[in-house]
């Protein structure tokens, strides 16, 4: 069972968060305008990276908010994690930054 | 039979003799004892059978990695258990066990026969035959080959026993209880560290509860161990559990214990869980898990009374055991000199010390030289004799040029191996720790580590007493500081007079040329032989993992504890490859078996799962309500009167709704208040239809998408105040909704200022259906004018009912007037009494889920989940009405427009008029356009809902059928398990009132 | 229209109080219960109504009868006595009007019990995977937690004594499990 | 050499050692077809092509040990009973040829086709069991509604009480559903292609696609330097959106870990394998004896190959309410796959954006039981270029147009 580090409560048992898929896909602000290959890869493609994964996840049974994480899905070692909204940390960076 | 084998001394308490049963057979053991030293007491050696060839099978081990001694314990009913290892089986006055794998007797077992047939049954001969005829695998030989394997008898009975569960934090969790981990974990804790010590044994102390010699801080060791548990007993940080296996090493410092509370008790009392499991996350881990100690290969090597050198000594010291009188030693390690001087002075006769080195020396060779026992050194076993327990050996000299003569034969009881030692590195492993490969001393010990853990001691290689003690020492000392404890300096214990594991041996021991005759186990509980590992790497297995499975070495229930290496080495020699190139097999949880109950813990009956009952589940009880689960929901189902059956009883319901009214309890309804200057706006984007204007006291059906355009939820939405909704979605949906929901606000639509609050269990919903709802509440009603004009259907006022505030609906989902009556929950069963009463006077009934569903399908109304499977857009399901057209977006809009989303001929909802209105179709029957399709014809759809309608005295029908809409009236075929495709006609999905006229009433 | 002048009898849920092994079960008493959301700003506006300051992250503000528990960044639960629910949600709404908020009656979804006893902190942590220690879940600390497969609201009101808050259906999920839990102790 | 039981006795009377069962060459510079991924799918794609296609010229490229990713690590249910007409066609194949597999490979790969039983626990679960059934039957597939008493009787230690929490209203059987041995499966085509001249390199990891300037795949960069290849076919399970992305072609793929376990082995007691998809229990007995138990996979996408203990923890629960005898039996080893899981829960099988490359994976938590027809089909595609009539279907072009293959829609996990 995964420590994740809530940015509102602090470390937490995975068991009280809900995984969101990968972090940073947008929405497009006027889907309408959008067409079908990039829709499609909104919708469905995924980077599905060995290594450093932006995601989400929500403190369900917490304070209920979603949040971003940059975990290494090797290692399921989370370097980071931050508030939905703030920008995605330089990845270069996080993994220079990491013991395991 | 008597104790003919028991010596003085031992950590067995003499005073408390016990009875228990071996076989059937009566024997006498002491408190302290396990089943294996006791029954070695009483001179049993053979104890099981083995997997494959049915061998005779003493016990190997004193511990954990024991692999042959395996019996089934039995206490009655459903508490039996098998494949215990009796050298961890402790002794109970009446405690019962049987051996297992055997045909007849432990001594006389048909099975045997497979030794014969050896040559045949080698690695992986099941891959080369039993395939002629096709088909006879699975009917002739499968079945015997099943027969065959597998160990103990599964439990016939349930298991009656109770598991408890307890999660725990801690600064320092100490693995193992051994010098190493004792050292390290009063160290921790001595700087006020919160430690955790576990041990699978029933005693704290490892290996120095066999320890003779040594002292540590100038005392006896054992009378060290006393003092330091008692030490760590006094101090309340500590939390010290015996009996406790660390099984599992997850992610982030998470690890799994399983302690065995009452099993080693001979009359456990009832309410006491049977074993707890321990979830613990510790901000440092100190691995003292020690090491095991190795067979060597050679012929023979599995006869009873062939075992380990250091669980002779284990037997010997510490339960006052004599394992043999006439012993031999077959040793490639110093500390093999210390069971024979131990065994020597408890009075066996040391026959031979065949030592494979040709010059040993050492503490330990010179005290047995000393003593004048028989050092041998250059010498090997070539073969060990006897069937039911060994009874002489064939020795073999190692020559200069390293050829092996055979050196005569030599009597013995019983013969002790001593291969070395291999650092049980299974929960550093587990971490993802890297191990390395000490050359030198042939083994591997831990490397890198990932996780915030240390090893020490034997875990870690070290053996001798003073180091290790010290390693412990310093591991526990860095975990504590790791974990933000500094202490004053205490200094380690110290130890001397030990003799040390030096020297060992992987692999197959040298043989004569030409080989001999005779089997030489690996591993051996699934008979696994230095000839198979070696057929393997012929047969093309060159990778360890292939040749695991082909041979199946290591995947027994010891999983390899005592093999893996000496499977290594041989695979690594027959492939001519350096061993650590060759490589470990991975390890994984658990390091023992664990048994399922005591992960599974509480979750048993009704917790389970949380039963979530509404307020209104005990009148429905009382009334002999059949229930349905709903998610985790209980639902009525439908309320048989004495007598009825099911369908009488939904026939009934159904026509006393249409006919006057009935009552039904919809608290499950999933509810969130949507609240905020955006409220309205926010529902816009998320459900397809418009609610911007929808007028305050007004509902409007609220339709909601996944983002790829399937239909996910529905419901109906209540306007209270302009910036305040009532949002209602299905039982089973509610949590996804609301997850569904919070995802858009929080992470797309951040602009908006509005909040979500889960409101279904604020509120018990009481619905009231038919004719006569509004006579039914209204003397129960105050504040609301109930008429048709001021609450028109599709409309929600607030006021009081019995004297509680209400959010009273007017909706229907049974096409007739209805009202859905909100209250405050703990008020939900009072005000259904009084509803209930005066419903009475009306002569209506209370219904369940089935006849609600009957209704509702009668309308046309839909039931996503049901009518609706994933793949259903709104159109599909001719609900373009409810699509906002003149909305921008909102959540799946951009989907709808894909390709095959807008294809004529996608299944869409419509009415099947069945031919005979007496047929039923199940639902899920197929759509087909002949009555007899050819088999692997292709299907024009799907039957969704389908009921007898007891109201239209025929069946009724939903389904979805490809391009349905434009195929009104065309016939079609519905298929049956029971014959042949019955015909219907495409119609419009809607049976009942089609004006709607009942719904304004 | 009716002429009802009856008043519905309330029904709780929680059965009654039980002493196990070194730890006692008591339901807690029915209160008033609002969900508010918004601001920062919003809730230190709704403290001042009520008489309590703005807890922090994870705390609860309270005095003897009324309490205000951190839920999360925009989210707090208020407790009150049973009598003072409508006038206190009157002059919340009044004191918020001008700030966007949202007010949620939620008096019956939440239910309540009490665990008092050397025992409490080993009884909980049958369920819940957070770490009680003293050091780590000081007294005044709340937080919403699983307790085995429910979610509630875990508020600690002194050394051994905890008040611990659910949706109603998930209350005899809730004891059923306090009482196997009390088996393992 | 052939295998049989007179083989068998011959070398057991002679003592002489029986042959590699598969070559283990150096790569030759370049291929006709590289099949990057020595799972069963990889292998009995090089047989077919081999043996149906005539192409011998093939090589089979595994970073580790053959048979070692998931169908070394599953849990064998087999079966065909799936909802969509596509979706039976494509396992209908498959069990087809297991049911002669064996005597093809001359490989005794176990197929034991013992009946597969899928628990209702809620009227949901009843109707879409229904829908299944008849669905099935239309498609000629075998498949039968059981009540819990015979369900109970099909499998005895079945606890049909109507008092726990989730009662078993009753079961679909597929009777022509079962087991099979993985590691045979992966042995005996491995064998079987290697016999055609395939040639399987075993620990040498693809780590790049070369193109040619036109974009069309010339061959693969890997560990052992470059082999060149006219079609690269990848079939690496957890691993293929780590290699498409050396192509740059992003896929509709996320990895999972998936848990599974065994017991200690005890004499025969689970006649069958059951499944419940709605309490998530699996669970069958292997020939040597251990109850085979199939867990979920973790809620996050991962590498590692192992996962979280609540994960086990869940099945297991779901398994001792359901079997309560075996509450009392231990875990032996539990262990982790990566499953890659398409949105829809249904495979990519065929063309991909690039010339000459092609796909087969997202089998997710249930493709060992295509293992034959999958290999089937898709050498079909490499050796034509075009998809078979089976796999068509199964075009990443699907997630564009919306024409998904949903099994997960109307059953939640797909074993
Ligand atoms: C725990 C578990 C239980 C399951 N239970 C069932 C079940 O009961 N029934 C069922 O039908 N299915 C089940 N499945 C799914 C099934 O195992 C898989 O769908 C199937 O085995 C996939 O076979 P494959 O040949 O495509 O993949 P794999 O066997 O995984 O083969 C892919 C190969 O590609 C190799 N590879 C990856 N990257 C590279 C590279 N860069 N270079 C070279 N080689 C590479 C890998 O090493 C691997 O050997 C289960 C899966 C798991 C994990
Ligand atoms: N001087 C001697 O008597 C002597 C002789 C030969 C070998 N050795 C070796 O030297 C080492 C002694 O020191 P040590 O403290 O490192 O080891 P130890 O063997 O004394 O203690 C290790 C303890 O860890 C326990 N253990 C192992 N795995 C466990 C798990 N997963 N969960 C819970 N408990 C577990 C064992 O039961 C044992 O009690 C041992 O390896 C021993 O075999 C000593
Ligand atoms: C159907 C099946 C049965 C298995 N039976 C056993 C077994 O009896 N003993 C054992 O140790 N492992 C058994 N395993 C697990 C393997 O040892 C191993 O864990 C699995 O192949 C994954 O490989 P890994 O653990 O080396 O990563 C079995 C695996 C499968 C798929
Ligand atoms: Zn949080």
């Amino acid at each position: 069972m995964l420590l994740i580090e809530c940015p509102y409560c602090g470390p937490r048992p995975e068991l009280e968060f809900r995984y969101g898929g990968e972090a940073h896909v947008a929405r497009a602000a006027d889907p309408a305008t959008v067409d079908d290959e990039h829709w499609t890869a909104f919708l469905f493609w995924r980077g599905n990276p060995k290594g450093l994964h932006f995601e989400r996840w929500r403190h369900a049974s917490g304070c209920g908010r979603f949040f971003n994480c940059a975990r290494d899905t090797v290692s399921d070692v989370i370097v980071k994690t931050y508030k939905a909204g703030e920008p995605k940390p330089d990845a270069a960076r996080l993994m220079t930054g990491t013991t395991p | 039979m008597s104790d003919g084998f028991r010596i003085k001394g031992g950590r067995i308490d003499r005073a408390k003799p016990i009875s228990f049963s071996f076989d059937g057979t009566v024997y006498r053991g002491y408190e302290g004892d396990t089943l294996a030293s006791a029954l070695l007491a009483n001179g049993v050696h053979l104890m099981g059978r083995s997997f494959k060839y049915h061998r005779p099978r003493g016990v190997l081990a004193a511990g954990a990695e024991e692999p042959n001694a395996l019996v089934t314990v039995t206490r009655g009913g459903g508490r039996s258990t098998p494949n215990l290892r009796a050298t961890q089986v402790e002794l109970y006055e009446g405690l019962q066990a049987e051996s297992q794998n055997r045909f007849s007797s432990l001594g006389f077992d048909i099975g045997e026969i497979n030794d014969l047939a050896g040559p045949l049954l080698g690695a992986g001969f099941y891959y080369k035959t039993f395939m002629q005829p096709k088909g006879a695998w699975a009917k002739l030989y499968e079945p015997l080959i099943r027969r065959a394997a597998g160990l103990g008898e599964a439990p016939r009975h349930p298991d009656p026993d109770h598991y408890a569960n307890r999660f725990a934090h801690c600064d320092v969790l100490v693995a193992g209880g051994g010098p190493a981990g004792l050292a390290a974990a009063l160290a921790a804790a001595q700087s006020g560290a919160r430690v955790i010590l576990a041990d699978e044994q029933n005693e704290f102390g490892g290996s120095l509860l066999a320890e003779t010699t040594a002292t540590i801080d100038d005392q006896p060791a054992q009378d060290w161990v006393r003092a330091t548990i008692a030490a760590l007993n006094a101090m309340p940080h500590v939390t010290l559990l015996p009996r406790t296996t660390v099984f599992g090493y997850f992610q982030q410092n998470f690890l799994g214990l399983v302690e065995r509370v009452t099993d080693h008790q001979a009359a456990p009392p009832s309410a006491v869980a049977r074993e707890r499991l321990w979830q613990v996350r510790a901000k440092e881990v100190v691995l003292a898990t020690g090491a095991i100690e190795r067979p060597l290969v050679f012929a023979g090597n599995d006869r009873p009374g062939v075992m380990l050198a250091s669980a002779a000594r284990i037997f010997c010291n510490r339960y006052g055991v004599l394992v043999g009188r006439r012993v031999i030693l077959f040793t490639a390690d110093d500390s093999a000199y210390a069971a024979a001087l131990d065994l020597f002075r408890a009075g066996a006769t040391i026959m031979a010390i065949a030592d494979l080195r040709t010059n040993p020396t050492g503490p330990g060779v010179d005290a047995a030289r000393a003593a004048k026992l028989p050092v041998m050194p250059g010498t090997v076993i070539i073969a060990a004799h006897g069937r039911l327990r060994a009874d002489g050996v064939t020795l073999g000299a190692i020559g200069e040029d390293g050829a092996v003569r055979a050196a005569g034969d030599l009597p013995c009881d019983a013969l002790l191996m001593a291969g070395g030692f291999t650092p049980t590195v299974h929960l550093f492993s587990q971490s993802r720790g890297k191990l390395t490969y000490d050359e030198a001393r042939q083994m591997f010990i831990p490397g890198t580590s990932v996780q915030r853990e240390r090893s020490a001691g034997g875990a870690k290689g070290t053996f001798a007493l003073a180091a290790i003690l010290a390693e412990g020492h310093a591991a526990g000392r860095d975990a504590a500081q790791k974990a933000g404890f500094t202490s004053e300096a205490h200094v380690a214990p110290q130890a001397k007079g030990d003799i040390p594991v030096a020297g060992g041996f992987v692999g197959a021991v040298p043989q004569p040329k030409g080989g001999v005759k005779g089997k030489a186990f690996v591993d051996f509980q699934n008979d696994v032989k230095a000839t198979d590992i070696i057929a393997a790497t012929q047969e093309g297995f060159r990778s360890i993992e292939h040749v695991k499975r082909y041979t199946t070495t290591g995947m027994a229930t010891d999983q390899g504890k005592t093999s893996n290496m000496n499977a290594l080495a041989i695979a690594a020699d027959a492939l001519d490859r350096p061993l650590p190139q060759v490589g470990l097999t991975t390890f994984r949880m658990p390091y023992t078996p664990v048994t399922f109950g005591s992960i599974a813990g509480h979750a048993r009956g009704d917790l389970f799962d949380p039963v979530r009952q509404t307020p209104i589940h005990g009148w429905a009880d009382e009334q002999g309500a059949a229930f349905e689960n709903v998610g985790l929901w209980k639902r009525a189902w439908y309320f048989a009167k004495p007598g009825e059956t099911m369908h009488e009883a939904v026939v009934r319901e159904c026509m006393t709704v249409r006919r006057a009214a009935g009552l039904f309890d919809a608290s499950t309804l999933g509810k969130i208040e949507v609240v905020g200057p955006d409220a309205a706006e926010f529902l816009n984007r998320l459900y397809t239809n418009p609610f911007s204007k929808l007028e305050v006291g007004r509902c409007r059906y609220g339709l909601m998408l996944n983002e790829a355009g399937f239909v996910m939820d529905d419901g109906v939405i209540g306007r209270l105040a302009t910036d305040r909704f009532h949002v209602t979605m299905t039982t089973g949906g509610a949590p996804r909704v609301l997850a569904h929901m919070e995802d858009y606000l929080q992470t797309e639509f951040t602009d908006l200022k509005v909040w979500l609050t889960s409101t279904t269990e604020q509120w018990a919903v009481i619905a009231v259906q038919g004719p006569r709802a509004r006579a039914i509440i209204a003397p129960l009603v105050e504040g609301i004018d109930l008429s048709a004009e001021a609450m028109p259907h599709m409309s929600v006022k607030t006021g009081t009912i019995c004297g509680v505030e209400t959010r009273l609906f007017r909706v229907s989902f049974t096409g007739e007037l209805g009202f859905e009556i909100n209250v405050p929950s703990d008020y939900g069963r009072a005000v259904w009494d009084a509803v209930w009463a005066e419903a009475r006077k009306h002569d209506v009934c209370a219904y369940g889920t089935e006849a609600m569903h009957v209704l509702r399908a009668e309308k046309g109304y839909i039931i996503v989940g049901q009518d609706t499977d994933g793949t259903v857009t709104p159109a599909d399901l001719g609900m373009e009405w409810a699509i906002g057209k003149s909305k921008p977006d909102f959540v799946g809009k951009r989907s709808l427009s894909r390709s095959d989303l807008v294809k004529p001929n996608r299944p869409q909802l419509v009415g099947l008029r069945t031919a005979d209105p007496g047929f039923v179709p199940d639902m899920g029957a197929q759509i087909v356009p002949v009555a007899n399709p050819a088999p692997g014809s292709s299907a024009q759809g799907f039957v969704s809902s389908s009921y007898d309608s007891a109201v239209l005295g025929r069946s009724i029908v939903m389904g979805l059928v490809a391009g349905g809409r434009a195929r009104m009236a065309e016939t079609v075929f519905i298929t049956r398990l029971d014959g042949a495709a019955a015909p219907a006609t495409i119609v419009e999905p809607i049976f009942y009132d089609p004006d709607g006229e009942r719904l304004h009433g | 229209m009716g002429e009802s002048s009856m008043m519905a009898e309330r029904r709780s849920i929680l059965p009654a109080a039980v002493a196990w092994h070194g730890v006692r079960y008591e339901p807690v008493e029915a209160m008033a219960r609002f969900v508010l959301r918004g601001s920062d700003a919003v809730c230190s506006t709704a403290a001042e109504v009520i008489g309590l300051s703005n807890p922090s992250v994870l705390r609860a503000s309270h005095d003897e009868h009324r309490a205000i528990l951190w839920q999360g960044p925009d989210e707090w639960l208020i407790l009150a006595p049973e009598v003072e629910r409508v006038a206190l949600l009157q002059r919340l709404e009044t004191a918020l009007a001008q700030a966007p908020h949202a007010l949620v009656d939620v008096s019956h979804r939440n239910v309540a019990v009490r665990l008092e006893g050397e025992a409490a902190t080993r009884l909980l942590a049958t369920g819940i995977m957070l770490d009680l220690d003293e050091a780590a879940f000081p007294v005044g600390m709340t937080t919403r937690t699983l307790f085995g497969k429910a979610d509630v609201t875990l508020w600690r009101q002194a050394p051994q004594r905890f008040h611990l808050e659910t949706w109603r259906s998930f209350a005899p999920y809730v004891i059923g499990l306090l009482q196997a839990g009390a088996r393992g102790l | 050499m052939k295998f049989s039981a007179l083989a068998l006795l011959k070398q057991a009377l002679s003592g002489e050692p029986w042959p590699e069962q598969w070559r283990s060459p150096e790569p030759k510079p370049a291929y006709d077809v590289v099949i990057v991924g020595a799972g069963g799918h990889g292998l009995a794609t090089a047989y077919y092509l081999a043996k149906e296609h005539g192409l011998h010229n093939v090589a089979v490229i595994e970073k580790g040990w053959l048979g070692g990713g998931n169908t070394g690590r599953n849990t064998t249910i087999i079966r065909s009973n799936y909802l969509w007409e596509e979706s039976q066609k494509l396992y209908e194949h498959a069990v087809k040829l297991w049911e002669g597999l064996s005597q093809e490979l001359n490989y005794n790969v176990m197929y034991s086709p013992r009946g597969v039983m899928m628990l209702a626990h809620t009227e949901h679960d009843i109707q879409s069991a229904k829908r299944h059934i008849h669905a099935n039957r239309l498609g000629g597939i075998d498949n039968e509604w059981l009540t819990p008493e015979e369900a109970q009787a099909f499998c005895p230690i079945l606890n049909i009480s109507r008092d726990i929490r989730y009662p078993i209203l009753g079961a679909a059987l597929q009777r022509r559903g079962g087991t099979a041995r993985h590691d045979a499966v992966a042995w005996g085509y491995a064998r079987g292609a290697s016999a055609l001249g395939v040639d399987i390199i075993q620990n040498c990891e693809v780590k790049g696609l070369r193109r040619a300037p036109s974009g069309a795949i010339t061959g693969v960069e890997t560990t052992k330097g470059f082999i060149g290849a006219k079609r690269v076919g990848v079939v690496a399970a957890g691993h293929t959106s780590v290699i498409m992305q050396m192509a740059d072609v992003q896929m509709p793929l996320e990895s999972y870990p998936l848990q599974a376990l065994v017991s200690e082995p005890v004499k025969p007691v689970m006649p069958c394998v059951v499944m419940s998809n709605t309490i998530h229990a699996y669970m069958s007995q292997s020939d040597k004896g251990e109850l085979v138990i199939g867990a979920g996979t973790d809620a996050y996408t991962s590498y590692s190959q192992t996962g979280g203990l609540h994960i086990s923890a869940h099945t297991l629960d779901a398994i001792c309410e359901l079997f309560p005898v075996v509450r009392r039996m231990k875990m032996l080893r539990n262990w982790g796959g990566i499953v890659d899981v398409t949105p829809d829960r249904s495979p990519i099988i065929g063309k991909t954006p690039v010339e000459g490359l092609f796909v087969n994976c997202g089998w997710g938590t249930g493709g060992f039981k295509a293992t034959p027809g999958s290999g089937h089909v898709f050498a079909w595609t490499l050796a034509k270029g075009e998809p078979h009539p089976i796999n068509a279907p199964f075009s990443l072009d699907r997630f564009r147009t919306g024409r998904l293959i949903d099994e997960a829609a109307a059953a939640a996990v797909a074993h």
